[in-house]
């Protein structure tokens, strides 16, 4: 094996070899320097991120004996899940500082994170896949629980660490039952397989895949696998509640399309059936409850259970336009996602955690610019345009109906008026009531300039949806 | 590369501009500030400016024809094939023309009634304004679908902000409402595109589809588009709405957003579904006449102006479906199509008509408002005594409002009357009990409100109308004036592209099929 | 045949000591019945001629993971669970799940599926001298060095967590600092403090 | 009697799977038996992964042993520093006390 | 011409613009110098286009001025058509609405709305003139309602009183209600012949006769009935035919020289007008003839009755009003449309003239209009009693006079009519029964205002004296024509052809063409009368009046209380009021409170809309208690989901 074949892994090699640099970093420097961690992992994710650009193979390529891959989708997920996880640091840095848990752990532990991401992504096979899955997760459960002082941080820890260990172990015993019908790992031979043997698709696979969907729901928050995801979004401190808002997003949607779509493309009759109960009690159930909601962070995890909702939607379609719709969404819905957890952030300040709904009562007399922001965040998370989560939504139901399920098309959309109703709750209280505290938010310039460009981002890629949506169908177009 | 070429650009994107530049330099809360002035100027200069520039719309229209004029069109998301498309016909110019006409005058009228963030107050205007022309001028289903919902959110914050007290309920019940009816709209959008593959009208138009397809996307359009008329029983917000929206989102809820309902039969209802159209025609009469004459009975009850008035309206808009959809019952009863064309104008008629008159009688409501801060009958009584010129203007609104000729009120119902008529006695018979009932509840507030001696010492004690609003509703009065005496400028401009979508209503879908 | 007896007996243990796993009252019990069950488990994928998990099996997790495990029962001292308050409301209930289970995956292993039909009759016997750690071996540095690697991160990443979350500075634990000792200078020591006299009261 | 084969090490798969959750259910005070019932499902899987890979001759399945029971020691690890995490914030491992946020 | 009938139309309307918006600015003369000079101008152009038409022999002018909208084929045009029928109604209206603006000079000079007064009567000129020269349905209905809106106004023009503004709303909606038959039938002319042109719809008129609308189910009626009906339907409210007639009496809230001319004079006689323009229609539908002659005929009788209790000097005058105008529809009926015709253009001047008298009786006695309170005035103000009489002379049709001429030619129209049976009897008795009763109630004023005991308030008698030459000369003026007006246009109007081309009669129809070959000039006519029993009729009702309120004042009142019952009727009108404000009126409001209360907030709203909202925050609540913060509720969750899908593919 040529070393320059593995030129396409060089940012995952690369990406390990920079959190090494960052512990060592860390080691050596003072607690009241520890910005310098932040810094130098903010550069080492702008490195990834020129190496992803620099290394982006011509077509797709297949490294380390059929474990790794390197296409148009992973390339894609991988910017994404980079830029994404640089601004949730950059989102993190004065919340964490203000809290005293600026520790270069957060950051060490996050690009783990963002390692397994872009692990999942390139898997070519389930077995990296759930190596990715893993390293993904770990790093996860110890970010839930970075403050060791506080009993949510690590209640919520405790219960996603368990949940997450059997939802990983029936993934796992699903996989083994996969590979024991089809025989097979890698994605493309358990596709050729049961293309080349339609006996194989049985019951005894049927369960394989029942098993494997838990763990790819509990990745998701797809109900009824959900029920960790609220507990940890409330208890995680908010900005590791935003890293695991969005980023992991983008590994979870690329779990389930490697898995369904590369590998069990083919019997997508099976699966889809499982997947649209899936789709929707988590549309039912995430709109529903989250009316109920009076914690923000709380809201937004039920809020996101119904937009996964959306994703499995245009999934379960099991065509490209459904493929690239759930992308698109995904895409879309980790931007907004991260810019309304951003705003908690925001509001909060020393020894004062901007939990509830009501803490954004009267925002537009505090800082009308980022009740405007908020204001994106909240009509793009309810779908209306001209903000972009209003083109998710357009492209998954275009994509749902193309395929076939006008009823699925129907409840999608009833859903998302049930979901309006707590989105508007929050512009009411931004808008419509006084203000409790008429603080000045607290922030540094780089999270002002930050949110600000992420909120333009909702309306500029609602306005322009186009490109964002033709990069989507352009992966699909070439996928295999 | 004249001004023609995006001119419809320029009445969307101007307004819109002006009101992001007014967010942008805002004006700090304070009302009383030299900047909020300037403000206020910038957001006159706004509208005004959109409106000098429909004129060029108006003078250039050509009313011979019933193809889309001044059109752009310019790839937006190729993956979808949809266009910024843009155009006007004799259906929506005369809709752009009242939005640009209305807006400056609800720009006048907040001048400084709007005490609290008035910079974000105009932006909201503005940008609706923009919005709204969109609606009426979008040719591609996502482009209209966009602006359509994006509308209701400065909507949504003009009543919510500057409303009154139960604006919470009020502000979600009609984004509710609303949004409710829309998203099946964008459901059965997707579903035509899936079957046509583009997302132009033109190409929805043209689709075969059958007529289960038919029905079940009629359904869709008409939640939509009922939500918004509103049509009964779907109607419920509207009151709700109008009473807790300050007076410039009432006259802009009233005025033009009720037409996008209307202006959705007509543009897409109708010539995309024909074979459903026939087959609800009954449905929709219905609806209309129960609208008509149900809602103008409770009108009757009620105690509150801007209420009475949001049930008026729901009460002319009946005229409106009612003209709409008489085609085949004539065809029915007759066998040929003539006065279809003539419930169909004057359907259109009246949505133009309406948002003049009910914008101007919210506005008469907002100028006592401002004086008295009660919406409440009871409260006043004997108004023409300290404000003599209001009450004049105020009586001939409400006299437009009942419909009298002369008035613009009455060339719609007129034409529609004479149009229900051809298809049933009873159709008629019905609408024309508005003559009865709009008089009755329209003339006994004016009763009860400007008559009388003055009903207490703060009637007594009421300012007359000073300059300001004297030219918001003196204009308001000329046009309605104008168009009750000479229509025809108006009906013309509709005339080619009403033929055209009588002959195409006739026209089955089925057969292509 | 005796094979067979055999495979019955070790499976039996097996289940008996996954069952007391899941009843124990005392943690500590508990423990140890994993760590029979680990070791009949291992007994049985011998039996299956993977030779090279069952070692790895007994020597990784009985030898660190159990360890630590009964490290950390012990560390925290736990009282022992006097009654099992929920598990008489829930064991119905967790006992019919469990059941179902088993009969449909049963049904799937026994009956309906093509592992049903294919997997009657044993496992092919290996050809001669055939090494399952070299089989493994070979492939594992050559094919799967990826995942081998990510398995190294993996265990990196572990390291750096326990350490995150479990590390950490006692406020009142007495330590000592030999380069503070050594560069004590005497005015650290002493300090002089001048103090009016006190009145008598 | 049949001959001891895939089916056999399958079905000890499966109860070994079905008695870890009902663990997961039954256990109701301590936390470390949560994560000991974890590691009984996992010994399932793998016995899955043995069977299986036994069965097709391919010894890649034992290779996913091999990187299960690697992943199960990091997870164990991670799980039980949690676990003394949790116990130093609440002084309590009991399932039940960790009820604060629910709803 | 076309200018001058522009110039007719326009001036007044020019003259309303000017009084109403800058009424300030050009002050009190201002307003009624511009309002007057206008209306003379309409007046003497009006007489020019009569003398064009009827003297010089001009041509009928039917031409459109604009074309207000063309949709659809259907023109909707304004226009003028200029015949002698209208020509004759224009000068009726300018003249007396002359006399007005004259007259409101005095009448209204303390009021602070004056130039509001004189814009509104200028304006309701313009509105009365549209509709008469209308070539069209469409105008005729703007027309129709302006008129109605001007009433509107000046009913209620003293704003302040809850009795003004009552009965103008009143007003207003009852026509509405004949309106709203009117829109209708309009609509019907429409669909039966595809135009609203007069001369278009009526060269149709055969074609329309020959079809059906289908009305109720599977019967279907004859399209020129319904449409005749409809079209009665706005006389009636117009017209103040019972039983629409509820309006009228309550009318009189408004100053007096409204009564005169709206309420008198010209307004309510639209509906006459309208009928007889629209007589080529009309004669082709026996069934709507029948409606009409004998809607016409209950009116005038039981209308009359009415004016014998009242004890307003207006209102008698008001009911006088519906019981001539049911004079004129009975005329209509019985296809005298001439006859018809000729009685308003009479009953215009003596009931203007009376009103104008009742008004400068109001003034002298500031404001008092309760006759109980009157009495005795003759010696105060001789001018005004002077002209009354002759206008009471008028009314009571006595020998000579114009209502003479003009009534007793009707009722020889009715008796000689193609009519029989029933609807005959009806008719005829009413108008000849109708004629003893006008006597009663009309002599019954004149003594009670000026002869007998001087029962006015002393204070006031102290100040009484004749009205000022602004109110008497009208009077003179107009009492001129009511005098003599008879004597001369008898002859050409009724039976030398004077209509010509304007009205349609058909063959059979024709009664005044066949009374018109027993006249012999008007002294032959009167004498004529003497031998029928209308005169002797009359002469009793005189002598009745005198007996009861001149020579035994309180035989009046034993009378009343023998016949309570009767007078109780007579004074509650017959229970219309009731019937209409407690009936229609208050149901309508429990109708509409009902569909609010119930249909709306409870059904809609409570049920479907925030029922459906609750619904949803209730299994919101439910929904969240399942995630009850337990970790094994949570395992369970995943456990049983996982297993229930399980289950469906194995067993499903």
């Amino acid at each position: 094996m040529n070393w320059t074949d593995i030129v396409p892994a060089l940012p995952e090699i690369a990406l390990l070899t920079l959190i090494c640099v960052v512990l060592v970093v860390d080691l050596f420097i003072e607690e009241h320097q520890r910005a310098i961690t932040y810094w130098v992992s903010l550069a080492s994710l702008a490195v990834i991120a020129v190496l992803l650009v620099a290394t982006a193979p011509e077509s797709r390529t297949v490294l380390f004996g059929g474990g790794y891959v390197s296409d148009a989708f992973s390339q894609l997920l991988k910017l994404a899940s980079v830029i994404l996880v640089g601004l949730s640091f950059v989102y993190a840095r004065h919340y964490l500082t203000q809290n005293s848990l600026l520790k270069g752990e957060f950051f060490t532990l996050g690009m783990f994170g963002l390692l397994g991401m872009m692990i999942m992504m390139s898997s070519n096979g389930l077995l990296t896949m759930y190596l990715g899955l893993e390293t993904l997760a770990l790093s996860q459960y110890s970010l839930v629980a970075i403050d060791r002082h506080s009993k949510d941080a690590a209640e919520s820890a405790m219960k996603y660490f368990v949940l997450g260990a059997i939802a990983s172990g029936s993934l796992l015993y699903g996989i083994s039952w996969t590979y024991g019908v089809t025989g097979s790992l890698q994605f493309h031979e358990i596709a050729a397989a049961l293309q080349a043997n339609p006996g194989m698709n049985g019951v005894a696979l049927w369960f394989g895949i029942a098993f494997m969907l838990v763990g790819i729901g509990f990745k998701f928050g797809a109900v009824p696998f959900h029920m960790w995801l609220p507990d940890v979004y409330q208890g995680a401190r908010t900005p590791v509640t935003l890293y695991l808002v969005a980023a992991p997003k983008l590994a979870a949607i690329a779990l389930i399309i490697r898995i369904l779509a590369d590998g069990l493309g083919a019997i997508h009759e099976v699966w889809e059936g499982m997947v649209l109960v899936l789709s929707v009690l988590s549309l039912i159930v995430g709109n529903v409850v989250a009316i109920a909601q009076s914690n923000i962070k709380r809201m937004l995890g039920y809020s996101t259970i119904a937009h996964v909702g959306f994703i499995l939607a245009a999934v379960l379609c099991g065509t490209p336009t459904g493929y690239a719709a759930g992308l698109y969404y995904t895409l879309t819905y980790v931007i907004m996602a991260a810019g309304s957890f951003a705003m908690v952030i925001l509001l909060s300040r020393k020894g004062y955690e901007a939990e509830n709904i009501s803490d954004f009562k009267g925002l537009n007399a505090r800082s009308p610019w980022f009740a405007v922001m908020m204001l994106f965040f909240m009509f793009g998370l309810a779908g209306v345009p001209p903000w972009v989560g209003f083109f998710a939504k357009l492209y998954s139901i275009n994509a749902v109906l193309d395929a076939g399920y006008p009823a699925l098309a129907v409840l999608m959309v009833l859903a998302s008026v049930i979901g309006a109703f707590y989105y508007l709750r929050v512009v009411w209280y931004m808008y419509f009531d006084q203000p409790q505290d008429r603080s000045v938010l607290q922030s540094n310039f780089e999270t002002r300039f930050a949110l600000s460009i992420n909120g333009l981002a909702v309306l500029a890629l609602g306005i322009l949806p186009g490109w964002l949506l033709q990069l989507c169908v352009d992966v699909f177009a070439r996928h295999p | 590369m004249g001004l023609s070429h995006y001119i419809l650009s320029l009445l969307i994107w101007v307004p819109i501009a002006g009101g992001v530049g007014l967010l942008a330099l805002g004006d700090a809360g304070d009302a009383a500030s030299a900047r909020a002035g300037h403000m206020r100027l910038l957001a006159l200069a706004a509208s005004l400016l959109t409106f000098v520039i429909s004129i060029f719309l108006y003078t250039g229209f050509d009313t011979s024809t019933a193809a889309m004029q001044f059109v752009e069109r310019v790839p937006w998301i190729e993956a979808f094939n949809i266009d910024y498309h843009l155009g006007v016909d004799g259906i929506s110019a005369p809709l752009i023309l009242l939005t640009t006409f209305i807006t400056p005058l609800v720009v006048i009228a907040g001048w400084d009634t709007i005490k609290s963030r008035p910079a974000q107050y105009f932006a909201a205007f503005l940008i609706l304004e923009g919005l709204m022309i969109g609606v009426f001028s979008a040719l591609d289903g996502v482009l209209f679908y966009v602006m359509w919902e994006a509308m209701l959110v400065p909507m949504f914050l003009i009543i919510g902000m500057w409303g009154g007290e139960r604006r919470v309920y009020a502000t979600l019940k009609f984004f509710l409402y609303t949004f409710f009816g829309s998203v099946l709209l964008l459901v059965a959008f997707i579903y035509l595109y899936v079957q046509a593959g583009d997302f132009g009208f033109a190409s929805f138009v043209e689709v075969p589809l059958t007529l289960k397809e038919q029905q079940f996307i009629f359904l869709a359009f008409l939640i939509a588009f009922a939500v918004k008329v509103p049509m009964w029983p779907v109607h419920t917000w509207l009151p709700d709405a109008h009473v807790e929206a300050p007076t410039g989102g009432s006259v802009i809820l009233a005025a033009i957003m009720l037409k996008m309902g209307g202006y959705g039969f007509v543009r897409m209802s109708l010539p995309m579904l024909p074979d459903a159209s026939e087959y609800f025609a009954g449905l929709m009469i219905a609806l209309s006449l129960i609208a008509i004459v149900y809602i103008s009975l409770v009108a009757l009850m009620q105690k509150d102006m801007k209420k009475l008035v949001a049930y008026s309206s729901i009460a002319h808009m009946g005229f409106v479906t009612l003209g709409f959809f008489l085609l085949w019952a004539i065809l029915e009863r007759h066998g040929d199509s003539a006065g279809a064309a003539l419930g169909v104008t004057g359907g259109m008629v009246q949505m133009v008509s309406h948002g003049l008159v009910s914008g101007a009688m919210f506005l008469c409501i907002g100028v006592m408002y401002d004086r008295l801060h009660s919406r409440q009958i009871a409260d006043y009584g004997g108004v023409g005594n300290s404000m003599p010129w209001f009450a004049g203007l105020m009586v001939l609104f409400a006299m437009a409002n009942v419909g009298l000729p002369g008035t613009s009120g009455f060339v719609g119902e007129f034409m529609v009357i004479v149009a229900s008529f051809r298809a049933s006695f009873w159709f008629s018979f019905a609408a024309a009990s508005i003559l009865v009932l709009g008089a009755a509840y329209t003339l006994w507030m004016i009763k009860r409100v400007l008559y009388g001696e003055p009903g207490n010492d703060r009637v007594a004690a009421m300012e007359p109308l000073n300059q300001r609003e004297f030219i918001v509703l003196g204009v308001l009065a000329l046009a309605v004036l104008l168009i009750g005496i000479w229509p025809a400028p108006l009906v013309d401009m509709m005339t080619a592209t009403v033929e055209q979508l009588v002959d195409q209503l006739g026209q089955s879908k089925l057969a292509a099929l | 045949m005796i094979f067979s007896l055999l495979f019955y007996f070790f499976a039996a243990v097996l289940v008996a000591a996954a069952v007391g796993v899941i009843l124990a009252r005392n943690p500590v019990h508990a423990v140890l019945l994993l760590i029979l069950s680990f070791f009949q488990s291992a007994v049985l994928w011998l039996m299956a001629e993977a030779e090279f998990l069952a070692i790895v099996l007994v020597l990784v997790y009985v030898g660190a993971v159990m360890v630590l495990f009964l490290f950390v029962v012990m560390m925290l001292d736990v009282a022992v669970a006097k009654v099992r308050g929920g598990l008489v409301r829930y064991a119905p209930l967790g006992l019919l799940i469990a059941v179902l289970m088993v009969i449909e995956l049963a049904q799937v292993i026994w009956l309906r599926s093509n592992v049903a039909t294919a997997g009657t009759g044993g496992f092919v016997p290996l050809p001669p001298g055939y090494s399952n750690t070299e089989a493994l071996g070979s492939i594992l540095y050559t094919e799967h060095v990826y995942a081998f690697e990510i398995a190294a991160v993996i265990l990196l990443l572990a390291i750096v967590s326990a350490i995150t979350l479990t590390m950490r500075k006692r406020p009142g634990l007495k330590e000592q600092d030999i380069a503070y000792q050594t560069s004590v200078r005497s005015e650290d020591r002493i300090r002089i403090v001048s103090m009016q006299a006190e009145e008598r009261r | 009697m049949m001959a001891i084969g895939l089916q056999h090490y399958l079905t000890i798969g499966a109860i070994l799977f079905a008695l870890s959750v009902a663990g997961i259910f039954i256990n109701r005070r301590n936390l470390i038996l949560l994560l000991m019932c974890i590691e009984l499902m996992l010994l399932a899987v793998n016995f899955n992964f043995i069977a299986f890979s036994r069965y097709l001759g391919d010894p890649t399945g034992q290779i996913f042993v091999f990187f299960i029971l690697t992943v199960a020691a990091a997870e164990a690890a991670i799980g039980l520093a949690i676990l003394v995490v949790l116990f130093r914030t609440r002084q309590s491992i009991n399932v039940q006390d960790l009820d604060s946020m629910k709803g | 011409m076309q200018a001058t009938h522009l110039t007719i139309v326009l001036a007044p309307l020019a003259a309303a613009i000017v009084a109403g918006l800058f009424g300030r600015q050009i002050g009190r003369a201002g307003a009624h110098w511009v309002t007057i000079l206008a209306v003379g101008l309409s007046f003497v152009l009006s007489l020019l286009v009569l003398k064009n038409l009827y003297f010089d022999g001009g041509q009928a002018a039917n031409y459109t001025v604009y074309s207000w909208a063309v949709v659809d084929g259907l023109r909707m045009e304004v226009g003028f058509l200029i015949d002698r029928l209208s020509a004759l109604m224009m000068v009726v209206v300018t003249f007396v609405s002359l006399m007005v603006h004259v007259y409101t000079i005095g009448y209204m000079h303390d009021d602070p709305g004056y130039t509001r007064f004189f814009s509104h009567i200028s304006l309701f000129t313009f509105a009365m003139l549209m509709l008469v020269m209308s070539n069209n349905f469409l105008q005729l209905f703007f027309g129709w309602e302006a008129v109605g809106l001007v009433s509107y106004l000046l009913i209620g023009f003293w704003f302040r009183r809850e009795s003004a503004i009552f009965a103008s709303l009143k007003a207003f909606l009852v026509n509405r209600v004949g309106d709203f038959g009117f829109l209708v039938g309009i609509a019907a002319v429409v669909t039966a012949s595809g135009s609203l042109d007069y001369a278009t719809v009526f060269g149709q008129a055969e074609a329309i006769a020959g079809q059906e609308f289908a009305i109720l189910g599977g019967s279907s009626w004859n399209a020129m009935t319904v449409i005749c009906v409809l079209l009665f339907i706005g006389a009636m409210g117009k017209s103040a035919q019972a039983p629409l007639h509820v309006w009228l009496p309550d009318s009189m809230e408004g100053p007096t020289p409204i009564s005169a001319l709206i309420h008198a004079a010209t307004m309510v006689t639209a509906g006459i007008f309208m009928v007889a323009r629209m007589s080529p229609l009309y004669e082709l539908s026996e069934t709507a003839l029948a409606v009409v002659l004998v809607i016409g005929a209950l009116t005038a009788f039981f209308m009359g009755l009415l004016g014998i209790v009242q004890n307003d000097i207006k209102r008698v005058i008001a009911y006088s009003t519906l019981s001539q105008l049911g004079y004129m529809t009975v005329a209509l009926g019985a296809s005298a449309y001439g006859a018809a015709i000729f009685h308003l253009m009479t009953h215009a001047f003596f009931k203007a003239l009376l009103f104008l008298a009742a008004g400068s009786v109001i003034i002298a006695l500031h404001h008092e209009q309760d006759m109980r309170k009157m009495g005795g005035l003759k010696k105060y103000m001789p001018v005004t009693y002077w002209t009354a009489l002759i206008g009471t002379l008028a009314l009571v049709g006595f020998p000579g006079t114009a209502g003479f001429f003009s009534k007793d030619a009707l009722i020889e129209a009715v008796r000689e009519s193609h009519w029989e049976g029933l609807p005959y009897w009806i008719a005829y008795l009413s108008v000849s029964l109708g004629v003893f009763v006008t006597a009663l109630y009309s002599f019954r004023l004149l003594f009670l205002v000026f002869h007998g005991e001087e029962r006015t308030d002393p204070h006031a008698r102290a100040h009484l004296h004749e009205s000022p030459l602004v109110v008497t000369v009208p009077l003179v003026l107009l009492a001129i024509p009511s005098a003599i007006i008879g004597w001369i246009a008898i002859e050409p109007v009724l039976f030398g052809g004077y209509f010509g081309n304007s009205l349609f009669v058909l063959e059979g129809h024709d009664v005044l063409a066949e009374l018109g070959e027993t006249y012999h000039g008007g002294w032959q006519f009167i004498l004529h009368s003497f031998q029928g029993t209308t005169f002797w009729y009359m002469l009793a009702g005189a002598l009745v009046a005198w007996f009861a309120y001149l020579k035994r004042p309180g035989l009046h009142v034993e009378i009343r209380e023998k016949l309570s019952g009767l007078h109780e009727l007579l004074v509650r009108k017959y229970y219309f009021d009731d019937l209409y404000i407690r009936g229609f009126a208050a149901g309508g409001r429990a109708a509409g409170g009902f569909l609010w209360h119930t249909g709306d907030e409870r059904l809609i709203d409570g049920v479907l809309v925030n029922g459906t909202a609750n619904s949803i925050g209730r299994a919101a609540g439910v929904l969240r208690r399942v995630q009850s913060g337990y970790l094994y509720h949570y395992a369970f969750a995943m456990i049983i989901g996982l297993t229930a899908i399980l289950g469906w593919l194995l067993w499903f």
